[in-house]
């Protein structure tokens, strides 16, 4: 009896929760790798824009349009995502996020510039939120596309201005991936260091496979024996973790300044190795002064999803710069929204974010940050968390680059 | 000086690792000639067991039952999956272990997660065992080192001085002669695989924490461990042994050579900044091992020691 | 004495250490029928894998009319006018018999590797087929899967495939193995009809088969040929009689009736 | 003797049969093909169905390999990558040319020159590799394939390094009025070299080289004793095979307008392999239902549940295991059944055999979904048809386990009692 008075009850539920669905107006889609090798770092954004869009929604919504969040797996194929991408823009989305690869980024970039060209009326705005290829934002921008991370250029461009303000850097190796973003990092460093000070030495420069090296010890004996001070790399995920881990077994103890430091697992494979010689930099960190609301937000996000901890917190940033464009235009149409985002600027948790009206690039302050055990919130559900290094802090202005960009405007 | 010390050492250490996952797989292969494509998720398995037994108790356990507990699992799926489509041929069988090594991957992150676990080395080998040229060599390495070498030094007793041995060793070179000794074939097939999922295990116990235990483990391994089968030469111990030490070696100096092929072949007017003049030897590393594959298939199908053809 | 067909010049094969094959010299005239009988293990499966080139010799050297193919490989020897059968079936299983049948034939007729015809078409290809397949009486039976059929016909399938390419020179291992009685009789009458104007080689057991379609036979012993000759004159031998003990000899006495 | 009984010239089947069988077939599937525009299928639909064009020529090229040559080949991908990156780089010639050859050519014609892009890597990547049958041709395909994903790493002019080479498809001039801008348009590009491919590899299979290839499959020894290389064989079988993973990689290039390495990679390799063997090697039209099932479970059953490569895994494990004919074996085994004189005995033996089969296709659905929902952590429950089943529940246990042995004990129930019949 009590099961079937269960059942009655549990399919009212779902009438209701497809009655409250069927009341969206706006459907947004997010295309990245759900399942797979690769599914971990998508997941840990979609939770975020979850948790961002149910807030919104609780909020009034987008312009007062209630908004549905649909995610769709793309396996980080390219093709894959264009599939995903047609999917959803004949289910009505008109708003896609996406970040994880920056080949599935231009994929998309194209497809949907052909979208819109091919058929006027139904445009559609691509909003990338991890993928950090400068071309992006610079000769290959469109009005299509807005980033709300800080391109590789900006991130490197942070690092080097930190290697220079600590001054006890002479030699730097680069170590980084071997495909298109590990090249524009090796030559991001090459030339910002060249152009910033010329004493300090590049001892190494080096791209290995991507994702097909299991042990990089060889690698941190040449690091070791060129006598570098300290290793930049734009490395992630696996070669992330590896790197790292081998240097410390080798006992290889200079930092290591990283794009993605912050990867799920990376502080929990070093343990406390990682302290003062993993670095990051990104938009902003759990552990940084803030309102009790952020800090009650990153207890919610933890809360909620147990496996992730808050790190993409660009995640949120976006959804609120989607929301006040929307107002500003008094639609949610994504070609008024696209010209509303256009030199918007709202006041995020760790500072104001711009979208720059020329390129579509986000301008945000950076914060430069290693792991430490003396912070509020740890990572990977271990007591070790990231915190911020003394003049680690670049604001948003002096993390400005300039662009090429001709934006070509409808 | 420094660097072929260390790319020795090193490469010894992949090597042998690679023995311990490959030899069970040259057991399986040339007794019962399925190239098992889910070897490499026995390996997975046995680091991510090791991993649960060591937070429940500790690592010497783990040690000793996540092997014993691959092993089962092995012989299980021996004798309810693959006796049942050895009748449909070696394709069907080479296809099942394919479909096997999906459906792994996939329950291992049903238990464990999609993300890495923190199997870490245990205390108790955690710290630095010398310096050489002021680089720390971690005691656990070395424990690798003896591990395998023990494992080594079993098999060979195993097989060279007891009757079992005898048994699969005949076995191995002449696969159909079992069944005429009298021996019961399908209880041998399914001890031999259990061994070699074993084995597997053991791999996957030392190596999951020497590298990274995550869902993709296998996935980046199983490859590697064909081409040390295939080339070490079917039904030969040896061979694969050989195969291991050598892939190891060669994977693991080629990363140290900078030199790129320009050069190698810039008295032919290559230059560094063309496209194939700035392809270094380091970079082609993870390739050498594949390249050696198609070469010897080609060249001596047999495999460096084996004596019957693929 | 004609041209003669089939010719072994000291044919040695070795396998390892042991010898198998050890200086066989045979010569078989054009139209001659010719039987290799032989104790068990004496090597007579060998004699014809290294004559159709399955096998490389270690010394010595085959001629086929004339021309050397002791190097060649097996399907230039077939193409230059000689087909075996096998002792096991060794037929398409998975084909239907009409196919077996017509695979043997597209090389005679020219067809080799071409890609753009229909087989189904050509006109000259179903006609020899079919005309095979009733002269080994296997046309009711042409559509079934050939993996079907029941042993004696899978063993005639492998004669009609042997001559299906139209070979001059035919070589059979053992093609009534496993037959009865009235089985064999009808394979002979097919061989005999099959191998009408051409030169026939036959490994055979059955010595009455042996002895009723032979023209001459040559006994293989411990990989040397001791004794060759027609009919009557190896039953006489006492060489012969040495090499085969007990029941064999008798069975050789008894073969003429 | 039946000697004159039967005209040896008229063995093969009637007219009527082979209309019957070897062209009825293609006149309905060009029918459905025409057809399917009609029923106004949407933007999601056609880009599925030019998926299922696509792949439908790729699995029945792949099948010239492990069905009809018995060649088990781990990197067939290259090839459609190749034949594929090659027209990408057309498609950007022809919109970067100011007439001439480039510019006069109709993007129409992509899937000619990935035939015979796919034809030449099959001509050089075979050369070496068809010397081998067997294991030893599996792993050299293997360890191609690794090699070529690995290499279109390293050059970035040829293949784009990761995010690959794209072209835009309506560069060029239209062709019988097509533009190809709309999916509607690329929709009669697919369905026609769709069309053309099938029938043009049906065709192949009747060939003199066609029906050898299947010859050296069943005994390749024996293939040497008719006349014929066995190597020779499978060599231009191999170039066969890669000219028609070219020409669906030409397809490819048109729908999707984008190459990358990964598209030479392992993975689609497998995929590939996968929806051949599920759909049926031994049957011509196997693999084309195989390609239409995996495309679009590939594509759709994500959208479901998380566990897809789970349900994926299983299903291929059990095709290998208890239906080694695939989804054509069972579909023609059905045909077979409905039209044998003791139908109803057959339908009976059915009847248990699927209840006994939905039956543990019920728990096991519990199972995974229940497992993966407990996995995530997200305290989401499993609600088939409004039942709560929480990992906790012993609803849930009972509902996974109970049909689980149900089934089995039906499946058992059904091959004893009809074992003697």
């Amino acid at each position: 009896m009590t099961n079937i008075k269960r059942a009655v009850l549990a399919a009212t539920v779902s009438v209701v929760a497809l009655a409250s669905a069927a009341t969206a107006d706006v459907k947004i889609a997010f295309i990245d790798p759900l399942s797979g090798p690769f599914g971990p770092s998508g997941d840990a954004a979609f939770t975020s824009y979850k948790l961002a869009f149910e807030k919104l929604n609780a909020a009034g919504g987008l312009n007062g349009e209630q908004v549905e969040l649909t995610g769709y797996d793309n396996k980080i194929s390219p093709k894959e995502s264009l599939v995903q991408l047609q999917k959803a823009i004949d289910s009505g989305v008109r708003y896609v996020f996406q970040g994880n690869g920056s080949s599935v980024s231009a994929a998309i970039i194209d497809a949907v510039s052909k979208h819109n060209a091919r058929n006027p009326g139904e445009e559609v705005l691509f909003l990338n939120y991890a993928a950090v290829t400068p071309a992006f934002t610079n000769e290959a921008c469109s009005f299509w596309h807005f980033r709300f991370d800080a391109h590789a250029d900006m991130k490197m461009n942070a690092i080097t201005d930190y290697i220079l303000a600590r001054g006890d850097i002479n030699k730097v190796y680069l170590i980084g991936q071997d495909y298109v973003f590990g090249e524009a990092v090796a030559a991001a460093a090459v030339k910002q260091l060249g152009e910033k000070n010329s004493a300090i030495e590049i001892v190494g420069n080096e791209l290995h496979p991507l994702g097909k090296v299991k042990d990089f010890t060889p690698y941190i004996q040449k690091i070791q024996s060129s006598g570098a001070q300290a290793v930049i790399t734009g490395n992630w995920g696996q070669d992330m973790v590896l790197l790292v881990k081998a240097a410390a077994d080798s006992g290889l103890t200079i930092p290591f300044l990283t794009f993605y430091g912050g990867s799920v697992g990376a502080v929990a494979a070093l343990g406390e190795g990682a302290m003062g010689t993993l670095y990051q930099v990104n938009e902003g960190i759990t552990n940084l002064e803030a309102s009790p609301e952020q800090y009650a937000l990153i207890e919610e996000y933890k809360d909620r999803f147990p496996d992730y901890d808050y790190y993409y917190h660009r995640a949120f940033l976006a959804v609120d710069m989607l929301k006040a464009a929307a107002e500003k235009a008094g639609s949610t149409d994504p070609i008024a929204v696209a010209n509303a985002l256009e030199g918007l600027s709202i006041n995020g948790a760790y500072g104001p974010i711009t979208m720059r009206a020329e390129d579509h690039q986000a301008q945000q302050n950076l914060y430069i940050s290693t792991v430490s055990d003396d912070v509020k919130y740890g990572v990977d559900n271990i007591k070790l968390g990231w915190k911020l290094v003394d003049g680690g802090s670049v604001s948003a202005a002096s993390a400005e680059e300039p662009t090429t960009c001709k934006m070509e405007r409808p | 000086m420094e660097t072929i010390v260390f790319s020795l050492l090193n490469g010894t250490i992949y090597g042998l690792l690679l023995f311990m996952l490959s030899s069970g797989l040259t057991l399986i292969f040339s007794m019962m000639g399925v190239l098992n494509f889910a070897h490499a998720s026995f390996y997975m398995l046995g680091a991510y067991c090791a991993y649960t037994i060591m937070g429940v108790t500790n690592f010497w356990l783990a040690l000793l039952l996540a092997p014993i507990l691959v092993g089962a699992v092995g012989m299980g799926v021996e004798r309810w999956g693959l006796r049942k489509v050895h009748a449909n041929g070696h394709v069907a069988e080479l296809l099942f272990t394919f479909g096997l090594a999906y459906l792994i991957d996939e329950v291992v992150k049903i238990i464990w997660g999609r993300t890495s676990v923190n199997y870490k080395v245990p205390e108790s080998l955690d710290f630095t065992l010398f310096t050489l040229y002021g680089s720390n060599y971690p005691a656990y390495r070395i424990f690798i080192l003896f591990v395998s070498i023990f494992m080594l030094v079993s098999l060979w007793y195993l097989l060279k001085k007891t009757r079992v041995g005898l048994i699969i060793q005949a076995a191995l070179t002449h696969p159909h002669m079992v069944g005429h000794l009298g021996h019961n074939v399908p209880l041998v097939f399914m001890g031999v695989f259990g061994a070699g999922c074993a084995l597997a295990g053991l791999a996957g116990v030392i190596g999951g924490n020497y590298f990274i235990t995550d869902p993709a483990m296998a996935v980046q391994m199983g490859p590697i461990v064909f081409v040390v089968v295939v080339v070490g030469g079917l039904g030969s111990l040896e061979g694969a042994f050989v195969a291991a030490m050598l892939i190891g070696i060669l994977q693991t100096s080629a990363v140290s050579i900078n030199a790129s092929f320009a050069d190698i072949f810039g008295f032919l007017g290559m230059t560094a900044t063309s496209e194939v003049g700035g392809i270094t030897i380091a970079s082609l590393a993870p390739m050498l091992p594949f390249l050696m594959l198609v070469l010897i298939l080609i060249v001596k199908p047999t495999g460096l020691m084996g004596d019957r053809e693929v | 004495m004609t041209q003669s067909a089939l010719k072994l010049i000291n044919v040695h094969k070795s396998f390892g250490p042991a010898k198998i094959i050890q200086g066989v010299d045979l010569d078989i005239a054009k139209g001659e029928k010719h039987a290799i009988i032989g104790p068990n293990g004496a090597g007579k499966s060998t004699l014809f894998n290294l004559v159709s080139g399955l096998y490389s010799l270690s010394d010595g050297e085959v001629q086929l009319n004339g021309k050397t193919i002791s190097g060649k490989r097996p399907f230039e020897i077939n193409r230059m006018g000689l087909s075996r059968s096998f002792q096991v079936s060794n037929i398409f299983s998975n084909m239907s018999v009409r196919e077996n049948v017509r695979c043997g034939v597209l090389w005679s007729l020219g067809y080799g590797y071409s890609f753009w015809r229909n087989v189904g078409n050509l006109k000259e290809v179903q006609e020899k087929t079919g005309h095979i397949l009733n002269e080994v009486g296997l046309l009711e039976k042409a559509n079934l899967p050939a993996a079907l059929l029941p042993y004696a016909d899978q063993r005639t399938l492998e004669i009609a495939i042997t001559i299906a390419g139209g070979a001059e020179v035919i070589m059979l291992d053992e093609p009534t193995a496993g037959m009865s009685h009235s089985e064999t009789d009808r394979a002979v009458a097919l061989i005999e009809k099959a191998s009408k104007g051409k030169t026939l080689l036959i490994v055979e057991h059955d010595m009455g088969v042996v002895f009723g379609l032979a023209d001459r036979i040559s006994v293989l012993v411990y990989g040397e040929i001791i004794a060759t000759g027609k009919p009557e004159e190896i039953r006489g031998d006492p060489k012969v009689r040495e090499a085969y003990l007990g029941e064999e000899a008798d069975e050789i006495e008894g073969a003429s009736a | 003797m039946t000697e004159v009984s039967i005209n040896p010239a008229a063995l093969g089947p009637t007219a009527s049969a082979k209309f019957r069988e070897r062209v009825l077939p293609f006149i309905l599937f060009g029918m459905v093909l025409v057809a399917i525009p009609f029923f106004g299928p949407s933007r999601t639909t056609m880009t599925l169905l030019n998926h299922i064009g696509i792949n439908i020529v790729f699995a029945l090229s792949y099948n010239m390999l492990l069905g009809r040559a018995g060649l088990l080949s781990f990197g067939h991908a290259v090839y459609l990558g190749l034949g594929g990156y090659f027209c990408v780089h057309i498609l950007n010639w022809i919109d970067a040319a100011d007439g001439g050859f480039w510019g006069n050519l109709p993007v129409f014609s992509m899937p000619i020159f990935g035939f015979a892009m796919g034809a030449a890597a099959g001509a050089v990547i075979g050369w070496p590799s068809c010397k081998r049958a067997g294991t030893a041709f599996a792993m050299i395909s293997l360890g191609v394939a690794e090699l070529m994903s690995a290499g279109a790493f390293m050059f970035d002019s040829l293949f784009g390094g990761e995010m690959g080479i794209s072209g835009d498809r309506m560069a060029g001039p239209d062709f019988l009025g097509l533009s190809l801008g709309p999916l509607a348009d690329v929709y009669w590009f697919i369905a026609f070299w769709t069309f053309f491919g099938v029938v043009a590899m049906f065709a192949f299979t009747r060939t003199p080289l066609g029906k050898l290839s299947e010859a050296t499959r069943d005994n390749p020894e024996r293939v040497q004793f008719i006349g014929y290389n066995p190597t020779r064989v499978r060599y231009l079988v191999f170039i066969f095979a890669g000219a028609f993973a070219g020409m669906a990689g030409g397809m490819s290039s048109v729908q999707d307008e984008i190459f990358t390495p990964e598209n030479l990679s392992l993975i689609p390799s497998g995929a590939i392999l996968i929806a051949a063997y599920v759909g049926g090697i031994r049957y011509f039209s196997g693999p084309i239902m195989g390609a239409i099932v995996m495309t679009y479970m590939g594509s759709n059953l994500s959208d479901y549940t998380a566990g897809w490569l789970l349900y994926l895994g299983l299903m291929f494990i059990c095709v290998v295991m208890f239906v080694p004919d695939g989804i054509a074996g069972l579909v023609f085994g059905f045909w077979r059944g409905v039209r044998s004189p003791n139908r109803s005995e057959v339908f009976g033996k059915w009847a248990w055999q699927v209840s006994g089969v939905v039956l543990m296709i019920v728990s096991i659905i519990i199972i995974v979904e229940v497992a993966f929902r407990w996995s995530d952590g997200y305290g989401e429950v499993f609600e088939p048809f409004g039942l709560a089943l929480s990992h906790t529940s012993i609803l849930t246990w009972i509902l996974a386990f109970v049909p689980l042995a149900a089934g089995v004990v039906l499946m058992r129930h059904a091959a004893a009692k009809y074992e003697e019949a």
